[in-house]
């Protein structure tokens, strides 16, 4: 068994990131002080490369590293969603890591590691891989939280994060242990035609192997009962990275957990959809119940990230072709207003990554009408009203339930999003129809937070309003 | 086997219960270490009855996330301690409701 | 002659727009405009009346108003035997009246405002007559109703007026709900509501005796109940008093309250059919003759007492058509219209001289202030107690006479009894207003009281003797009363198996008895002061009570259906019902659920980091014991 | 098969057109707040006048839809942009584009913060409400429906009263609730009509002869109706219908009573009555019931509401009850009397609602215990609300009368009993209604403060003469109307039939024939 | 024999482990914590996993417990001992961890895997080490290399985290 070329032609993405993280540690020794901008821009520009190489190779399908790793058109499109989500998180840390007196190279470093491991994690079949894909991820992630390490709040968040992150991989271990202890491998293609002809001891053991493998991917797209750390980390992580964390992670998480669902579970599917039911609607219903009565505006969307895992569980649930494509499609939306979103709440933060409460944002709609109007859209959009992307993401997703007779699910997911409805309209409300600002709240006048706030509601408009292409690239995409 | 598994379960309920009632952040990241040696050693169990030498190498790719993991809770320790000179979990506790 | 008789319509339909668009600026020729246009439009009607005379029935469809699948509603215009009469009577009167109210309300503010409304009546009102099916019967109906509402409220500063006119529509819509739901019955029966196509067929496609014909005809009977006034729906009719006095005359005298006893006639070809409806006709229209004419007893309000004896002579109209001698009906229709305009004219030329005042016990000699005025009115009381040769006679007599013939003794009584209680208040009024002595020192010389001027009394002298000679059509001529054989033609009078005969000529001593006696009783009180009106109040304190609050029928409204439905209305449906149960509880109470499940929720996030990992544990443990536990074992 | 009689895509400009004015006020400087009004006044007149050929070039002769475009846009699932108009639709378009620019003239003066902001409001709502109504596309009409809450919302919500917020949010949250449920009904209706026939389409003419088993047609029924049911609004899903009006703007108040409410009822006629044939004769006796309650609740409320606004809003809940009457009649008359009624509801209900509006303007405030005498202050004013009282109250001669005539007789020939205990209906309507324009207009003047009134402006004759003219021509000449909905309505109804047709008398053979269906799938 | 073994190394596993979880100093726990550590290296010999046994002593019981030892020294050691030894609320969390126990053990008691092949194929010429090399670096040579991404990130992560503060 040797390995080729050919093989690392599968990571080119990965491997440019790697270098551009590389570099950027390198370089970062002899930048001056007022030059740190280049890492950025270095950052930026291994982003675009790796982007740039996922779509040259879009459509490739190939294996590597003896099956450990694929790049298929599932994992690209995932890429592209963290690639995006790495380059608009970037763009708005510019500004803001100056402004905060934290421009670190290793900000970045850390960052594109992550991506790499994202990336790593939406691409492989192996479980083993997909822990330490995770691990890696976590690891940054914790790092990242804590990145503003004067603030408290930024403490607290990290230390959450990693006990609770900790805490949980620690059964994704002892499942991943447990699939290689049935199945003598921890491969998903293995451990899919060891179920196939398992005994039923063996499918029950699995499902229990499941349910804790479950609980580490769970815990990374914050499904209920291992959400509890989102809200803290979203609220105290700086914001571009709290925007990041978001959804690239998720995307990562979500492809994985369908890889390791549709192909290594596809034996025992009546089993995990049921699981997975139950999972959904809680998730759902407390992401949306609970938000109700935030604050902040940080919090909010955390709390609001739990509820849309839970609308993309349903999609999981549904177990069709049209689910898994939804699910994609809605992470592809869900990039852009979440991120559109999480920029407006930079936008009015203050020093120390502060002031993102939604009572700041009153009177923002005439004072700033353009940004306003944008904050607007993201609302709509994550409410999930036409036409916006996420209306036709949560149509998808929600119509996948409705093909695999999922009508109670569906029918609990839309009662959801007329509750979610309420606080994001609040929002609405503070913004346009609640009178002026009395106190002075000063803006983060950033041009790029700007520019990012704007784009992102542009794409949100153009997905919701022309979203065949973009949907079907999905739907294709989660062909396994 | 099954000795082996219950030693494995033990070894993780334990670490679980300490991190769910200690508030020292130090022991907690030892209760963790104690978990994930747990698991490490259901995976090392498996090895040896599968006859399969896979398992003791993924316990090698654990330990080593351990290890990064250790030093990051480290750090999170160490940066605890230099905020409030106090490294009881339950005095970092703004982030609520 | 089809664009004359569209013109006829539309004559007092322009005067309306000019008046009502250009009021402003046309104000000082309002009334001229106004009555030029009711004499183009009487006098274009006679065409069509003249074509009927000669036997041409005049029918045109002028559009389709409303073609449904179901079934076809023409626009077109009909002028048979029937209308004819109505036409003429409604285009003459209506003419003599504006041209009173002329006089009667220059200087008023609203002066323009007032005669477009009066040509809106009319519109409505020959819309109403001259419809050929019954669906523009009804928009006539509705519309005469507005201009009704419109008109009684005219002085609408004054609230008594405004909610007088409100009460007025509301109650005709309970009796045009009945119209519509006769409307809707004969859609259902025959598809069409066209007259032409109904009548011919009413019989065949109805049967005799049949429930459906008993419908229709209650049905349509509830709106002519709403829109004459009669028991129960009379109470609008005293109100409407409020309005001024030409409109009293015109619209709740004359005309339009006697379109019930028009559409029960045209409809005679349904009523025909079901003894029953014209039982409950003819019942109602009796019991509301005599129940009227009780309360008029009573009164003070020379208008109040008109319009109760409207009522009570409506029902004597009801008598005609319901025993099913609708000629009769007409034929006191027409009398009436003649006599009873010409009363409230009269009323109201006594009211312009005394400056609104209206009660008989502040009269008294007035004869000597207004010559003119007193004449006319006592011809009109004549005509109206029955006394030959005066119109009422021959036009009471030949209801009461068929009432008997027909085989409805009781309601011959009852007819009888009001005929005589009839004379007695009408002669009560005259001698207490235009005999006997001053009441009030000095009130006529303070009003400067006196005649009424020409353009007044001109009106009022032609009424007066169409109301003496109106009467003259019912008189037996070459084997056949005009009248009944010129009705007839539409509206052939019910056959009955077993025609009692009596003698003509007792009947008519025994009406005319009736009504000589009522005078006499009246002169006798009123003039020779036997025993004063006081004394016999007091003897029957509780009737006079009864009768003089007109049996607390506002009062038993009010009470019993307004105030607790408006009770139930504002305490239970809106603020029980619509705010608290559905608004607040199953509406609010949605969301509160929704909001408490995230407040209780919400205490899952602690803030501290071991809780955290409690629902993690929690949940592990749920899910794997779900299988664990539950599943397998 | 589908016509488009022009080879232009008239619906397409009409429905974007004022998106595009939108774009175009949008890129105007605040500060000219006249220009803006007349640019937007412009586009909405422009408006109307490119959808006047819709009228003239209707071809009244067949139930297909006319005027179609059909662009594929969602590929992967088959959805369309496929819109057009027949009979049923049509009316309700021109209504929109005839209703919109004189709410927008009533704003002249009415809304004075914001202004750009409003009319681009308007603009956007106008562009919702006529999408929904030209939507031949499930998704398409989906994405419409609730498009067009959005600028309803904020309109509610900027431009309101006091409890505005409380009273869009209610609105927006209610309807939304009610219409993500049809939602749901319209993915399974996509995925049923792939299960039976083996195509997926979203094309709501094809779906309308989708052969449905009983048991689905009932959730799916049910979805919609409370969809429709919500935004109609029925009884007793009505209680946003008061928050909404009494806080809304005039023009907010306008469109939403004189369109917004359409789309429910034009929801049941589009969805519920063709898609489920079943259900709806299952249903129908239910939903009348409900109409009929709705009929007089509304009437006994708003009988009893101290505030105008409050009372034409419940009376619009009655109104709106002989529309669903009539539709659930299921008879020719009342279904065509029940797009009378709607259209009649949109005219004379609007023109009060501006009516309404423009004594706030001057007093602002709406309670009726403010006013009095208002009849010898303002003539002309008084003389217009008169008119459209009555047009309100179906005197004959008005627009009111046609419509409810044709729903009373539409009921009644169905089932007796439901035209009888209408008819009296009528009683309650002129009470309310009388009662408050006594109140309002009538006796003296009591409250000093109105003596200053001014009667009406110039521009606003231009907005009520409009209406005016509609109220006398539909009273008096409705055939205009009637003969252009004939055709649709008949095919309509023969849809609903289409499964009684089959001898109804036996239901053993009504569910043999239902069994076919089902294995046919 | 080895049942002995067994025994005396588990109790002296789960005893070190139960120890970390009691005391009270941070100090003490740590040296139960590497009392544990030691156990569980036994048990990797008993099972035949002698490279991770050295791996176990070198990495946990030796550098990892080291750090934790290390980090605590920087630290103001009576803060550190008197700190409250548990949650107020301690005890239905440990209800949880007895129920994670239970549910834990019953899945050990139910866990049955093919055993066909206990104890071989670890070993290459009698060498552990040799047959993990070839294993790591034939087959799972990406999680390798991703592992020293993971060091690698970690390690800038500690210097970023605890670095004196820039400005």
């Amino acid at each position: 068994m040797f390995y080729s070329t050919h093989d690392l032609v599968a990571i080119v993405p990965e491997l440019i990131l790697t270098g551009f993280a590389f570099a950027i540690l390198l370089i970062d020794l002899w930048l001056p002080k007022r030059a740190k901008t280049i890492n950025g821009l270095l950052a930026l520009f291994g982003v675009v490369f790796s982007f740039a190489s996922v779509l040259t190779m879009y459509n490739t399908n190939m294996t590597a590293f003896n099956h450990m790793i694929v790049m298929d058109k599932a994992s690209n499109f995932a890429s592209i969603v963290m690639l995006l989500t790495a380059f608009v998180s970037i763009v708005m840390s510019f500004d803001f890591l100056k402004r905060e007196d934290y421009n670190l190279g290793e900000y970045y470093e850390v960052l594109l590691f992550s991506i790499v491991a994202m990336q790593i994690l939406a691409s492989t079949y192996s479980l083993i891989v997909m822990f330490i894909a995770v691990e890696t991820l976590s690891i940054g992630m914790y790092i990242l939280t804590g990145f503003l390490r004067n603030k408290d709040e930024s403490v607290e968040g990290a230390m959450k994060y990693f006990i609770l992150g900790s805490f949980a991989s620690t059964f994704l271990v002892l499942g991943i242990g447990m699939f290689y202890g049935l199945f003598g491998s921890t491969d998903l293609n293995v451990i899919r035609t060891g179920l196939t002809h398992a005994s039923a001891l063996y499918k029950w053991l699995a499902i229990l192997a499941f349910l804790f493998v479950f609980v580490g991917f769970g815990f990374k797209i914050a499904a209920f009962p291992f959400h509890s750390w989102t809200p803290d980390v979203y609220a105290s992580a700086p914001t571009p990275m709290s925007a990041f964390m978001s959804v690239a992670p998720k995307a990562a998480a979500f492809l994985a957990l369908l890889r390791f669902i549709v192909v290594g579970m596809g034996p025992i599917e009546a089993n995990w959809t049921k699981i997975l039911w139950v999972i959904a609607v809680v998730t759902m219903t407390f992401g949306n119940t609970v938000a109700l009565w935030q604050k902040d505006l940080k919090r909010l969307l955390g709390y609001s990230s739990i509820a849309h895992a839970g609308y993309m569980l349903v999609g999981i649930t549904a177990a069709n072709e049209l689910g898994y494509g939804s699910v994609m499609f809605y992470l592809f939306a869900y990039l852009f207003m979440n991120l559109g979103a999480f920029a407006v709440a930079e936008f009015i933060s203050q020093k120390e990554d502060r002031g993102t409460e939604i009572e700041n944002l009153r009177g923002f709609g005439y004072k700033y009408p353009l940004i306003g109007a944008a904050m607007l859209v993201f609302m709509f959009c994550l409410a999930g009203v036409p036409p916006t992307a996420g209306f036709v993401g949560k149509y998808y997703l929600f119509s996948a339930a409705v093909k695999s007779h999922l009508y109670w699910l569906a029918i609990i997911g839309v009662i959801n999003s007329a509750i979610s409805a309420y606080f994001y309209l609040n929002i609405v409300v503070i913004m346009y129809m609640k009178g002026e600002q009395e106190k002075e709240v000063n803006v983060f006048n950033s041009i790029p937070v700007k520019a990012v706030i704007l784009i992102t509601a542009i794409c949100v408009l153009y997905i919701g309003i022309f979203p065949s292409s973009f949907l079907s690239a999905a739907l294709n995409s989660v062909v396994f | 086997m099954t000795g082996y598994l219950v030693v494995s379960a033990l070894l993780i309920a334990i670490g679980a219960t300490g991190v769910m009632i200690r508030r020292n952040f130090m022991i907690v990241l030892m209760s963790l270490e104690i978990m994930i040696n747990g698991a490490g050693l259901f995976l090392i169990a498996m090895s040896y009855y599968l006859g399969n030498v896979s398992g003791q190498v993924m316990f090698i790719f654990i330990a080593a996330v351990a290890a990064s993991e250790t030093a990051v809770g480290l750090a999170i320790a160490v940066m605890m301690y230099k905020k409030k000179k106090s490294i009881d979990i339950n005095d970092f506790s703004i982030l609520r409701k | 002659m089809k664009v004359i008789l569209l013109f006829v319509i539309l004559t007092p339909l322009i005067g309306f727009l000019i008046n009502g668009i250009f009021g402003k600026w046309t104000k000082p020729f309002a009334g001229v405009i106004a009555a030029s246009a009711l004499g183009i439009s009487f006098l274009l009607g006679l065409f069509p009346i003249l074509s009927v005379l000669h036997g041409h029935i005049v029918e045109y469809t002028y559009f389709t108003w409303m073609p449904f699948k179901e079934v076809v509603i023409p626009f077109g215009l009909r002028v048979d035997y029937v209308s004819a009469i109505m036409l003429f009577v409604v285009t003459f009167v209506s003419w003599m009246i504006h041209i009173y109210s002329n006089g009667y309300m220059a200087g008023d503010k609203g002066y323009a405002r007032y005669f477009s409304y009066l040509n809106l009546f009319v519109t409505a009102m020959l819309i109403l007559v001259l419809g050929n099916n019954y669906l523009l019967m009804f928009v006539g109906w509705e519309g005469v109703g507005l201009a009704s509402y419109l008109l009684i409220g005219f002085w609408f500063e004054k609230s008594t007026a405004s909610d007088a006119g409100e009460k007025a529509f509301v109650v005709n819509r309970i009796g045009d709900a009945g119209f519509i739901i006769g409307v809707l019955y004969m859609v259902y029966y025959f598809g069409s509501v066209t007259y032409s196509n109904v009548f011919p067929r009413a019989e065949h496609v109805l049967g005799y005796g049949s429930t459906a014909a008993t419908i229709i005809g209650i049905a349509l009977f509830v709106g002519a109940v709403g829109k004459s006034a009669q028991f129960p729906l009379y109470i609008w009719l005293t109100d409407a008093m409020e309005g001024p006095t030409p409109v009293s005359s015109l619209i709740h005298a004359a005309t339009m309250v006697t379109a019930g006893v028009y559409m029960v006639a045209r409809s005679n070809a349904i009523y025909s059919l079901s003894p029953v409806a014209q039982e409950i006709v003819a019942t109602i229209g009796a019991f509301t003759a005599f129940y009227a004419a009780t309360m008029a007893i009573t009164h003070k309000d020379i208008k109040r007492i008109l319009a109760y004896s409207t009522l009570s002579q409506l029902g004597y109209m009801f008598i005609g058509v319901g025993i099913g001698a609708y000629w009769t009906g007409l034929f006191h229709l027409m009398t009436h219209a003649f006599f009873k305009g010409l009363l409230f004219l009269a009323a109201g030329a006594i009211m312009h001289s005394m400056r609104g005042l209206l009660s008989i016990d502040l009269m008294g000699g007035l004869r000597k202030y207004m010559p003119q005025t007193a004449t006319v009115m006592i011809i009109a009381s004549l005509a109206i107690s029955g006394i030959p040769p005066f119109a009422g006679f021959f036009s009471k007599d030949a209801i009461l006479g068929n009432a008997l013939e027909m085989g409805h003794p009781i309601i011959w009584i009852v007819g009888e009894i009001t005929a005589f209680m009839t004379a007695f208040y009408m002669f009560r009024m005259v001698f207490s207003v235009f005999y006997g002595e001053e009441k009030v020192e000095g009130l006529y010389h303070e009003l400067h009281t006196h005649e009424a001027p020409a353009v007044m009394t001109i009106p009022m002298w032609v009424l007066a003797i169409l109301s003496i000679i109106g009467g003259w059509v019912g008189i037996k001529m070459g084997g056949h009363v005009p009248i009944e054989w010129f009705v007839a033609h539409t509206a052939p009078t019910t056959e009955v198996a077993h025609e009692a005969h009596y003698s003509e000529i007792l009947l008519m001593g025994i009406s005319v008895t009736m009504g000589l006696s009522g005078i006499l009783a009246a002169w006798l009180i009123y003039i020779k002061k036997i025993i004063t009106a006081e004394k016999i109040a007091n003897m029957f304190k509780p009737i006079y009570t009864l009768l003089a609050n007109t049996y607390y029928a506002d009062e038993f409204v009010y009470c019993c259906i307004v105030k607790p439905f408006w009770w139930v209305s504002t305490n239970f449906l809106w603020k029980i019902v619509d705010v608290i149960i559905i608004d607040k509880g199953m509406v609010d109470g949605t969301g509160w659920i929704a909001g408490r499940v995230g407040k209780g929720l919400r205490l899952f996030q602690t803030g501290f980091a071991n809780n955290y990992a409690y629902w993690i544990s929690l949940g592990i443990i749920l899910l794997s014991s779900w299988y664990l536990f539950v599943k397998i074992i | 098969m589908d016509i488009n009689q022009l080879h232009f895509p008239i619906l397409s400009v009409i429905t974007f057109l004022p998106l595009v004015g939108a774009f175009v006020v949008a890129l105007i400087n605040e500060e000219h707040e006249n220009l803006i009004k007349y640019v937007t006044l412009g586009f909405l007149v422009l408006d109307f006048v490119i959808s006047l050929p819709l009228f003239f070039y209707f071809d009244p002769t067949t139930y297909h839809m006319q005027f179609v475009e059909r662009v594929p846009w969602i590929k992967s699932l088959g959805f369309q942009y496929y819109v057009g108009v027949d009979g049923i639709s049509l009316f309700l378009v021109l209504l929109t584009t005839f209703l919109t620019p004189l709410a927008q003239l009533s704003t002249w003066k009415a809304i004075d913060k914001k202004v750009k902001l409003f009319n681009i409001t308007v603009l956007l709502m106008q562009t919702g409400m006529l999408g929904v109504f030209i939507s031949l596309d499930m998704f398409l009409f989906y994405v419409f429906w609730e498009v067009q809450l959005i600028p309803m919302y904020m309109m509610i919500g900027i431009w309101g009263g006091p409890n505005r917020v409380f009273a869009t949010m209610k609105f927006f949250l209610y309807t939304f609730a009610g219409s993500v449920m049809m939602m749901i009904a319209i993915m399974a209706l996509y995925f049923l009509h792939h299960k039976f026939t083996g195509t997926y389409t979203s094309d709501m003419v094809k779906l309308m002869q989708s052969p449905l088993p009983y048991h689905l047609q009932l959730w799916l029924f049910l979805a919609f109706f409370i969809a429709f049911a919500i935004k109609v609004p029925m009884w007793p899903f009505h209680t946003w219908l008061p928050w909404a009006h009494v806080e809304a703007p005039t023009a907010g108040s306008v469109l939403l009573a004189g369109i917004l409410l359409k789309m429910g009822t034009y929801g049941f006629l589009r969805f519920n009555l063709p898609m489920f044939p079943d259900m709806t004769h299952a249903f129908a006796l239910l939903i009348i019931i409900m109409a009929i309650i709705g009929i007089f609740y509304g009437a006994f409320v708003a009988m009893v509401q101290p505030d105008i606004k409050k009372l034409v809003a419940y009376s619009s809940v009655s109104h709106l009850g002989y529309s669903m009457l009539g539709m659930f009649a299921l008879t020719q008359v009342g279904v065509e009397g029940s797009i009378m009624q709607m259209i009649n509801h949109g005219i004379s209900t609007g023109a009060l609602f501006l009516l309404v509006g423009i004594v706030y303007e001057r007093r602002h405030t709406r309670l009726i215990s403010e006013y009095g005498g208002l009849a010898s202050l303002v003539p002309a004013y008084a003389v217009f609300f008169m008119i459209f009282t009555l047009s309100s109250i179906a005197v004959p001669g008005t627009n009111g009368f046609v419509g409810e005539f044709m729903v009373l007789l539409g009921a009644f020939l169905d089932k007796h009993i439901f035209g009888i205990l209408v008819a009296f209906g009528g009683i309650f309507s002129a009470t309310y209604m009388l009662t408050m324009y006594k109140r309002v207009f009538f006796n003296k003047v009591t409250n000093p403060k109105n003596l200053g009134l001014s009667d009406m402006s110039i521009r606003e004759w231009l907005y009520l003469v409009p209406l005016l003219v509609f109220v006398f021509w539909i009273g008096i000449y409705p055939n205009a109307f009637l003969s252009k909905m004939r055709v649709s309505v008949e095919h309509l109804l023969k849809q609903v039939n289409r499964t009684t047709v089959v001898t109804p008398a036996k239901n053993e053979q009504v569910s043999m024939v239902k069994t076919v269906v089902v294995k046919k799938g | 024999m080895e049942g002995i073994m067994f025994y005396i190394i588990s109790i002296i596993t789960v005893g070190g482990g139960l120890g970390v979880l009691l005391s009270k100093n941070p100090y003490r726990a740590a040296m139960w914590m590497i009392f544990s550590f030691f156990g569980i290296a036994g048990l990797f010999v008993m099972l035949h996993a002698q490279f991770n046994a050295m791996l176990q002593i070198i990495v946990y019981a030796g550098a990892i417990a080291v750090m934790i030892m290390l980090v605590m020294m920087i630290m103001d050691r009576r803060m550190l001992e008197s700190l409250e030894r548990f949650n107020p609320q301690a005890y239905w969390p440990a209800l949880i961890g007895l129920a994670l126990l239970a549910d834990l053990s019953f899945l050990a008691y139910k866990f049955k895997i093919n055993m066909s092949n206990v104890g071989k194929n670890l070993t290459i010429n009698g060498s552990n080490t040799q047959m993990i090399g070839e294993i790591l670096f034939k087959h799972y040579l990406l999680p390798f290399e991703v592992t020293a991404i993971i060091l690698l990130v970690a390690l800038i992560g500690a210097v970023v985290l605890t670095k004196k503060d820039i400005s």
